[in-house]
């Protein structure tokens, strides 16, 4: 109970030790509320694969240095044109329920992903890579993965990155909400979709170095991470995975650390392309023009962000190009472009979204920002998923949130790419498909960035999508905690975690 | 002369409305001796229970005593600390006042609510409930320990108000006061409550101060009276002196006004006293009486007159107080019929003719049969009175004729031979107009919103289809006959008096010159002063119009003056009917008898009582055989008894138009009822 | 036939006398009640912002600043600023007239469906009465705020007018109510009677009749009601139900910056909470100073 | 009387059954994509349509709704949209929190309110009364929200006496469990305090006033017991009738309510069901809410006439 565990800390406290304590056996972590069944199929927040990724265990982990960690995966290899890829499976792991885990269960767990029947969200981000007939059991301990095309990130596609991606009893079926069951280092105890998930430590968790220190993690949903920091502040919590920045900023220093990641999280603001008024590339770059990206991350993000350049290829990542030239706030120019377009004063348009505070911030911006150059914004941000019902696919301008990923392959080939299905701006360069083609086939590092640069010139001359900027995730803990860790995906990692 | 039980001395009470103090007793002074019953009149308003409430050192909120004092046995009142007062109320004085079913407490058995009395005077719990049981015996209660075991709610008027007198009397007070304490019930009840308290008091000598507007009942009740008016007294003397030679013009005023000794419309026309008490805490200088008096002279302006003795205790504050005997009317004293209107009352060729008229309302799933075989037929030009203990059926009959409520199929009304539509809808615009009502309460019948020339425009307006603008002439012109004062025209209702009120709405009832207004009751609800002058309105109109009247009212002496013939309604049946002076001289039905035996009367030696056993019966379930069998004053010894509680007598014709719905045969009747 | 006027006109010359002196003194009564005043002034002011808010505003209130977000209240932002560098000073000036414009449109919706319901219930009584009042029920049977967020969450599009419209609907069946209980008591009066037995029709007892005097009643629900609805649009807003974003509306911005209170930015969430209090409390004391004068 | 009860009872049904009929019709206004709000925005479009064809949202408004009373009427409210779990399971512990809180907010408010209305009718016109009804009713005005953020911010943060968070903790002591209520409790009780205390004042007051009050105090009895047995036993009636009707506002000042403090309560629950649009989940909570205020009503009702003898009677001929 909370009011023994508290008196428990302080014990700490007047016996300052390096040690992990025996003492703390209950670690309470804040978190995002799931706000859709939790599951491997359905989960589709940070709120769920917070869990996931507790509970579940991938192939291998996708940390914030954006490399990965071998876990139920030993190694992994792809043959010359990266279009075969095996993995060795690591033994003596166990399911929750005692099962022993071997090359079946991935098999299975992928071949479920890969049912339609089953809706998994996984899908999307395996589709035009893998299919059902592409994933062969070699023998107990290896799994082999034969792809449509070419994909040199692949072990990324199949990491913690997409999240849903946790290996499966083969023979599991049930409501997963019901037990929760995996061979991560966490096992559920108890579970409530409005007040939160309680966990007690996996005894017979595989890897002794991450074996939790704490006896139960308890973790408490919020949904706005402001209240969650009100608790922080009342020690009633030991971590918080993930607080807005303003939150994070009003926590005092000398009892908490902030952890930060940079991540690929961000926003899209994309322009129609085929039609309408953005359809001359000029008015695009113009409105690009007009945002003022240091003040955004600064006003809107406490400086907690970095600087977008209107393409998916983030900073963050190794194969990113710096120096192609950052676009910065012009206003003049965006002008001169804007008459060269045969608009100089302007034209009206509707910007559509959903209502999330991010969103409605950066929304207001893009308003005030916009009308610099005559073009008047409506803001049309509707509740709940009634934007990605109607609007997303078919408006000339709106703003869609994309979660972080350790490659950009996501991005490139469904929102970017001609034949994406979330490429919102309508965009159909043959230059553009070319270059990303390049980028997602190779699995060689210098052609990577070759084809990130082109990239980067491609989008900063068609800008197709406003990338202001991306997000970096702010994690609030405790002074006396260590060890916690969080990904920019949104996972977060307790197993290593002590109290001091 | 010993100290007197008590006695308000310069008497000095105001109510503080919307910030301001207004004074309601201008001085008043009186003194009740021991074991004597002192009266006080006076018109609504006046003050009487601001005084009687006074006795009881209990005013409003916003009441306050500014000054004079209360003496109780010698001992001031107003000075008196809290907890001496209710030791006094608790064992020396009781009050009684109108609406006996409010002043018990809802939620209490009101044998509870008697036995505190007992309690506060320290008995014990069982000796309390002892004591209420004979208390409840005292005032004549059947079964006491049931009715101890009832809420107030399920007592009728006449019961409730006895337990309330059982509970002013369980402290064995040596003060009652009684304010009004039969206004509201009907005769016969009044006059057994009336008897009751008359008996209590021979036999426990109480002094009571006794309040009530009619003269009628203070004089059974009261060895001396004071006349309140607006807030002083303005004549005080002993009760037969008062009424044998009243010495105030105001008092003078108040006997002329009361339709008494079976005057009749057609030779005698009622006296009046114009205009109004003066408002709530009006600044008066000289008499209080000066603006509707009408020998007033210059004096009584300037000065206010002292009470003057005119020996043997009869004081009288008016300068001319011999005059005030032959006070001049203020109205023609000569009735209608000798004043030349010509005044037909031809009842054979019939106005209005209801036949087998019955009404039966559905309450919460079964039948109550309110009104059963009406027949009945009223001349052009006349006016039948319809009398009857409340609930007897007036106003739902009143209402059908109206067209208001409809009639069970099978009931006829017509009109000049041709039969109207039950409801209203069914009804065209100059049947309507010309069956018009005059409501009990004007001021639920004007519509408070309306100026009154609109109110009245209106209805001619819809009625005889007039322009607008020529209907606005007529409204004004019908006003001024109805001696609206045309600066008064254009007011709202609020601002008039009751009086006034009263003829607007006639005034609206006549707007479509109708053939019959109904009178529901329509001077129950003001001063006598004012009833008189409608009364006499009414009769002025009948006579010019030559207008047919359905009057109804409890007041038999109102009805007498004004009816040509009466119908007596009892269960929802016409007991008897005749005409006027038949019915009230008799032989009458033995209900007819009870009625007319309870009416106080002012002049005349009172007769001798006929009492109804019993309570009304409910019309949902009435009596078999005479529906007035268990109550009948004569049914025992008639030799008749068997057909009485069998089978239900017809309305038979007796004597030529005298109708009446009795087993008794008429010449008994006539045997028993001689006067001895 | 007629008494002889004169002293009797003269007494009710005095009444009618009495009758203007009686409006006096009630005035008189209210301009004593210091309550009712201070309800004035309150509502006076937020009233006056509503009008010319948009003219005297130091700052523009939708004017984006990024460099100057949160700061505090300040010679040059007597409120401060919220989280994107706007005005919060300017924003609650502003904001005072959408509040305004919804509440009492909402008002007058609910007061006349409310009213014409009310009347008809109360004047036909039997069926037509016993259907409505069961609607009423059901109605009321639903928290005023949860009825209004069911019905705003299937609006896709917030709106204000929508909102406005939903909450006037919401409002109606109360209102029906309180209008009924008075018309019940009217119809037992004989004036009805009156009226009916010069052929009047029904629409016409209804509204020359018995409407002026039911107002009374009427008036002061619809300041209670008034009080309401501001409180009403106020949680909805705050709830996120049909306002636009970035609209300089009080509930919103509450909802926008509360969090911020825990990181010591309490002005972008204290200023507008402060106005939505004066606001209410404003139109309830002007309520509660009517109901006195009115005796209800 | 029993034919009384039932009657009411029957009402109520009726009433309920027209509550359906409102909440089902209200949220079927625009049908949107069901699927789609089950499955999140990046679902492959195939999966979105096969989902809408299962769930049949392809039937006729007036089938699902009559399928939806069916499953109601047999214990089942649906199914969440947003957790594919069933709406009972989340519906009802949510409930049971809101519940906790609503006790408390009772428990605090029903002394206080009452004792205010009796203190401020016996001072009538006073200034004790002034303060009462005039402070009451205009902190009754002020949305609950603005007086969570005016408390946390006083007490939460200024002072930090409370805290600014309510979230349960189950297996805490007794105080443990209701400390963290109290805020919350209180900003209820401030909007509900008005209304209560002024009711209570006018059932006194018309008790003081009545009739047999007054004879009461001419009997000589004390002012004190008349107070007590005479004019409170009658004023304190129809206070539990008004008090009843309160439930419906305690109800809708929840919702702000949770949402401040973050209380897993039926408030946050249906916030979150509107803002996803979980039809199902909105309108299962919303007639769950309205069931039970009508239940407290008509059990009102049948308290006060079970206690009023006048209305007893009436009723039971
Ligand atoms: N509490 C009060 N506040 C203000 N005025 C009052 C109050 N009680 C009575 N009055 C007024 O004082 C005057 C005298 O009232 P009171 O009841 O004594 O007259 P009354 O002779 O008993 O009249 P009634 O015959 O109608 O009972 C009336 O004009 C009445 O309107
Ligand atoms: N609308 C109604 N529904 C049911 N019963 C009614 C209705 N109107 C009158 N009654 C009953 O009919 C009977 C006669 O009522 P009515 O008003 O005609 O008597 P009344 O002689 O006018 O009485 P009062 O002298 O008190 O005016 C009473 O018992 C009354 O309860
Ligand atoms: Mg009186
Ligand atoms: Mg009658």
């Amino acid at each position: 109970s909370s009011d023994s565990n508290s008196s428990d800390t302080t014990a700490v406290d007047t016996t300052p030790s390096t040690e992990p304590s025996v003492a703390v056996t209950l670690l309470r972590v804040g978190m995002n509320k799931p706000l859709q069944e939790v599951g491997p199929y359905t989960t589709a927040d940070q709120g769920g694969l917070g869990i996931l990724g507790n509970a579940g265990e991938y192939l291998c982990f996708s940390n914030n240095s954006f490399e990965l960690e071998p876990r139920v995966a030993e190694s992994w290899a792809a043959n010359s044109d990266s279009t075969v890829w095996t993995f060795k499976i690591r033994q003596g792991i166990t399911f929750h329920n005692g099962q022993a885990l071997d090359a079946e269960d991935v098999v299975q767990t992928f071949l479920k992903h890969l049912d339609e029947a089953n809706k998994s969200q996984a899908a999307g981000a395996l589709s035009g890579i893998l299919q059902a007939a592409g994933v062969k059991k070699v023998d107990d301990y290896t799994v082999e993965f034969t792809l449509d095309a070419p994909t040199g990130g692949f072990p990324f596609i199949v990491s913690s990155d997409t999240y849903n991606l946790i290996i499966l009893p083969r023979d599991w079926t049930s409501n997963w909400t019901s037990d929760f069951i995996g061979c991560g280092p966490w096992i559920m105890e108890s579970y409530s979709v409005e007040e939160g998930v309680t966990f007690k430590r996996n005894p017979n968790y595989w890897d002794p170095t991450r074996q939790p220190a704490f006896e139960t993690m308890e973790c408490t949903f919020f949904t706005s991470g402001a209240s969650s920091v009100t608790q922080l502040l009342a020690g009633e919590l030991d971590a918080v995975t993930f607080v807005d920045p303003t939150a994070a900023t009003s926590l005092p220093t000398d009892q908490f650390t902030l952890q930060i990641a940079n991540t690929i999280t961000h926003l899209q603001v994309h322009l129609g392309c085929d039609a309408g008024v953005f359809k001359d590339k000029r008015v695009r770059q113009a409105a690009a023009l007009t945002l003022d990206r240091p003040a955004i991350i600064d006003g809107l993000l406490q400086g907690y962000g970095d600087l977008g350049n209107d393409s998916p290829m983030a900073p963050a990542y190794a194969t990113t190009d710096q120096s192609v030239e950052q676009r910065v706030k012009d206003i003049a120019k965006a002008k001169e472009l804007m008459a060269d377009a045969g608009v100089a004063d302007g034209f009206d348009v509707t910007l559509e979204s959903f209502k999330r505070d991010d969103i409605d911030l950066l929304g207001q911006v893009i308003q005030s920002s916009f009308k610099e150059i005559g073009i008047n914004v409506t803001l049309n941000i509707t509740e709940g998923f009634g934007y990605y019902d109607q609007a997303w696919l078919n408006s000339e301008l709106g703003i869609t949130d994309y979660g972080h990923r350790g490659i950009p392959n996501v991005y490139l080939n469904r929102a970017y790419k001609s034949t994406g299905d979330w490429n919102a701006a309508h965009y159909k360069s043959p230059a553009f498909d070319a270059a990303a083609d390049k980028f997602m086939t190779s699995a060689d590092f210098a052609v990577q960035q070759e084809a990130s640069k082109e990239i980067q010139e491609i989008l900063l001359e068609d800008t197709p999508i406003i990338t202001p900027y991306f997000a970096n995730t702010i994690t609030p803990v405790s002074n006396k905690l260590v060890g916690f860790r969080t990904t920019g995906m949104g996972h977060f990692d307790a197993a290593g975690a002590v109290i001091i | 002369m010993t100290t007197p039980t008590l006695e308000l001395i310069n008497l000095e009470v105001a109510y503080r409305v919307r910030g301001i103090d207004r004074s309601v007793l201008r001085g008043v002074s009186l003194a009740i001796a021991p074991g004597e019953a002192y009266g006080l009149v006076g018109e609504s308003g006046c003050g009487k229970s601001t005084a009687a409430f006074a006795a009881m050192r209990y005013l409003p909120r916003n009441g306050s005593i500014t000054s004079g004092s209360i003496q109780f046995e010698g001992r001031d009142l107003v000075t008196m600390n809290g907890a001496e007062v209710r030791n006094l109320r608790s064992n020396a004085i009781s009050m009684v006042y109108q609406n006996p079913i409010g002043a018990l407490n809802p939620t209490i058995r009101v044998g509870d609510q008697i036995t505190e009395v007992f309690k506060l005077n320290g008995l014990s719990a069982s000796d309390a409930a002892a004591k209420t049981e004979q208390a409840l015996v005292h005032v004549q209660i059947a079964d006491p320990l049931r009715v101890m075991r009832r809420y107030p709610h399920q007592l009728s008027g006449g019961m409730a108000q006895r337990v309330v007198i059982a509970m002013a009397l369980a402290s064995n007070p040596r003060l009652l006061v009684l304010d009004e304490p039969t206004t509201g019930l009907d005769a016969t009840v009044e006059a057994e409550v009336l008897d009751l308290v008359r008996t209590l008091r021979s036999e426990t000598g109480t002094s009571v101060l006794f309040i009530s507007h009619n003269l009628g009942v203070i004089r059974t009740m009261c060895d001396r009276v004071g006349v309140l008016y607006a807030g002083t007294i303005v004549e005080e003397g002993e009760t037969q002196k008062i009424l044998s030679n009243p010495s105030h013009p105001y008092t003078v005023g108040l006997l002329r006004c009361i339709p008494k000794g079976g005057l009749q419309k057609r030779q005698y026309r009622l006296d009046t006293i114009p205009g109004s008490p003066p408002s709530l805490g009006a600044e008066l200088t000289g008499c209080v009486f000066v603006d509707r008096c009408t020998i007033v002279q210059d004096i009584c302006r300037n000065e206010t007159p002292p009470l003057f003795d005119l020996g043997g205790g009869h004081f009288s504050r008016c300068f001319f107080h011999e005059q005030a005997v032959n006070l001049p009317r203020s109205t023609e004293g000569t009735g209608v019929a000798q004043r030349g209107g010509e005044y037909v009352s031809n009842t054979n060729e019939s106005l209005l003719a209801l036949n087998h008229v019955t009404k039966t309302f559905k309450q919460d799933g079964n039948d109550v049969r309110v009104l059963t075989e009406i027949a009945l037929h009223l001349g052009a030009g006349e006016t039948l009175g319809l009398v009857g203990e409340s609930g007897s059926g007036k106003t739902t009959l009143a209402r059908l004729v109206l067209g208001l409520t409809d009639p069970d199929p099978g009931s006829t009304i017509s009109l000049d031979g041709t039969s109207l539509g039950a409801s209203l809808a069914d009804r065209n615009a100059a049947e309507v107009g010309a069956v018009q009502i005059v409501f009990q309460n004007p001021d639920s019948a004007l519509n408070r919103r309306h100026s009154v020339t609109r109110i009245v425009a209106r209805a001619v307006e819809k009625l005889s289809g007039l322009s607008k603008h020529s209907a606005n002439e007529r409204a004004r012109k019908l006003l001024t006959d109805m001696s609206v004062d045309p600066l008064l025209h254009s007011v709202k209702p609020a601002q008039l008096s009751g009086g006034l009120k009263q003829r607007v709405a006639i005034a609206r009832s006549f707007a479509g010159n109708p053939r019959l207004v109904v009178c529901d009751e329509p001077t129950s609800a003001l001063d006598v002063s004012v009833q008189a002058t409608i009364l006499n309105l009414l009769a002025d109109l009948q006579a010019a119009e030559n207008v047919s009247y359905l009057f109804i009212s409890h007041d038999l002496g109102v009805v007498r003056y004004l009816s040509d013939r009466i119908a007596v309604l009892y269960l929802g049946r016409i007991m008897e009917l005749g005409p006027a002076e038949t019915v009230f001289h008799g032989p009458h039905h033995p209900y007819t008898e009870a009625l007319v035996s309870s009416i106080p009367v002012i002049d005349g030696s009172a007769r001798e009582r006929i009492r109804l056993g019993g309570e009304i019966p409910s019309p949902a379930n009435p009596p078999l055989g005479c529906v007035l069998h268990p109550r009948c004053p004569r049914m025992a010894g008639s030799g008749v008894e068997h057909l009485c509680t069998s089978q239900e007598p017809e309305l038979a014709e007796v004597e030529a138009g005298h109708f009446m719905r009795c087993h008794i045969p008429i010449g008994q009747l006539r045997q028993i009822q001689r006067p001895s | 036939m007629t008494d002889p006027g004169s002293p009797l006109i003269a007494t009710d010359k005095v009444a009618r006398g009495e009758r203007i002196k009686v409006r006096r003194e009630r005035l008189a009564l209210l301009r004593k009640n210091k309550a009712f005043i201070a309800g004035v002034l309150l509502l006076g002011f937020w009233v006056i912002c509503s009008i010319v808010g948009n003219l005297v505003t130091p700052h523009d209130p939708r004017q984006i600043n990024l460099m100057a977000t949160n700061l505090s209240p300040s010679g040059t932002n007597f409120f401060g600023t919220d989280s994107l560098g706007r005005d919060v000073f300017s924003r609650v000036i502003v904001g005072a007239r959408p509040i305004l414009f919804m509440s009492i449109g909402a008002t007058v919706i609910g007061t006349v469906l409310g009213t014409t319901i009310g009347l008809i219930a109360g004047y036909y009584k039997g069926v037509v009465d016993a259907l409505i009042m069961r609607l009423v029920d059901a109605l009321s049977a639903i928290p005023v705020i949860v009825l209004a967020l069911l019905a705003v969450a299937t609006l896709e599009r917030p709106s204000n007018f929508l909102t406005l419209v939903i909450i006037g609907i919401v409002f109606t069946p109360i209102i029906a109510r309180t209008v009924r209980a008075a018309v019940l008591g009217e119809t037992e009066l004989d004036y009805v009677a009156a009226a009916r037995l010069r052929t009047e029709k029904v629409p016409y007892i209804l509204a020359v009749e018995v409407l002026p005097n039911v107002l009374p009643p009427i008036i002061v629900e619809f300041t209670v009601r008034l009080g309401y609805a501001i409180f009403a649009i106020a949680t909805l807003s705050f709830l996120g139900a049909g306002v636009q974003i970035g609209s300089p509306n009080w509930g919103s911005q509450v909802a926008e910056h509360y969090s911020k209170m825990y990181g010591g930015i309490w002005w972008s969430t204290m200023f507008p909470a402060g106005a939505i209090a004066t606001l209410a409390i404003g139109v309830n004391l002007i309520a509660d100073g009517l109901m006195e004068v009115f005796d209800l | 009387m029993a034919r009384y009860i039932i009657r009411r009872l029957l009402l109520a049904v009726v009433t309920l059954w027209l509550v359906t009929a409102v909440v089902f019709f209200t949220t079927h206004i625009l049908p949107g994509n069901v699927a789609l709000r089950i499955l999140g925005p990046f679902a492959q479009r195939s999966a979105i349509d096969s989902l809408n064809e299962e769930l049949g949202m392809n039937r006729p408004v007036f089938t699902q709704y009559t399928d939806w009373i069916g499953g109601v009427l047999h214990g089942d409210l649906g199914t969440s949209l947003k957790y594919n779990q069933p709406v009972a399971k989340i519906l009802f512990p949510a409930l049971v929190y809101s519940l906790k809180l609503a006790a408390l907010a009772f428990v605090l408010l029903v002394p206080l309110s009452i004792l205010g209305g009796i203190v401020a009718a016996l001072n009538r016109g006073k200034i004790a009364d002034r303060i009462i009804t005039i402070g009451g009713l205009s902190a009754a005005m002020v949305p609950e929200f603005v007086w969570a953020v005016i408390l946390v911010l006083v007490f939460g943060i200024q002072f930090s006496l409370f805290p600014v968070t309510a979230i349960p903790k189950d297996g805490a002591s007794v105080f443990g469990q209701i400390y963290p209520l109290i805020l919350p409790a209180i900003c209820l009780v401030l909007v509900l305090f008005g209304y209560v205390a002024r009711i209570t004042r006018a059932g006194v007051i018309e008790a003081l006033d009545a009739d047999y009050t007054r004879t009461a105090v001419l009997k000589g009895i004390p002012r004190q017991q008349v107070i007590r047995k005479h004019v409170l036993r009658n004023a304190l009636l129809p206070t539990i009738a008004v008090i009843a009707s309160q439930i419906s506002y305690l109800v809708g000042g929840l919702v702000a309510v949770e949402i401040i403090f973050n209380y897993p309560g039926f408030g946050l629950a249906l916030r979150t069901s509107v803002t996803y649009r979980d039809f199902p989940m909105l309108q299962a909570s919303v007639l769950v809410v309205a069931a039970i205020i009508v239940l407290v009503q008509v059990l009102a009702d049948i308290i006060f006439i079970i206690l009023n003898p006048r209305i007893r009677q009436k009723v039971s001929n």
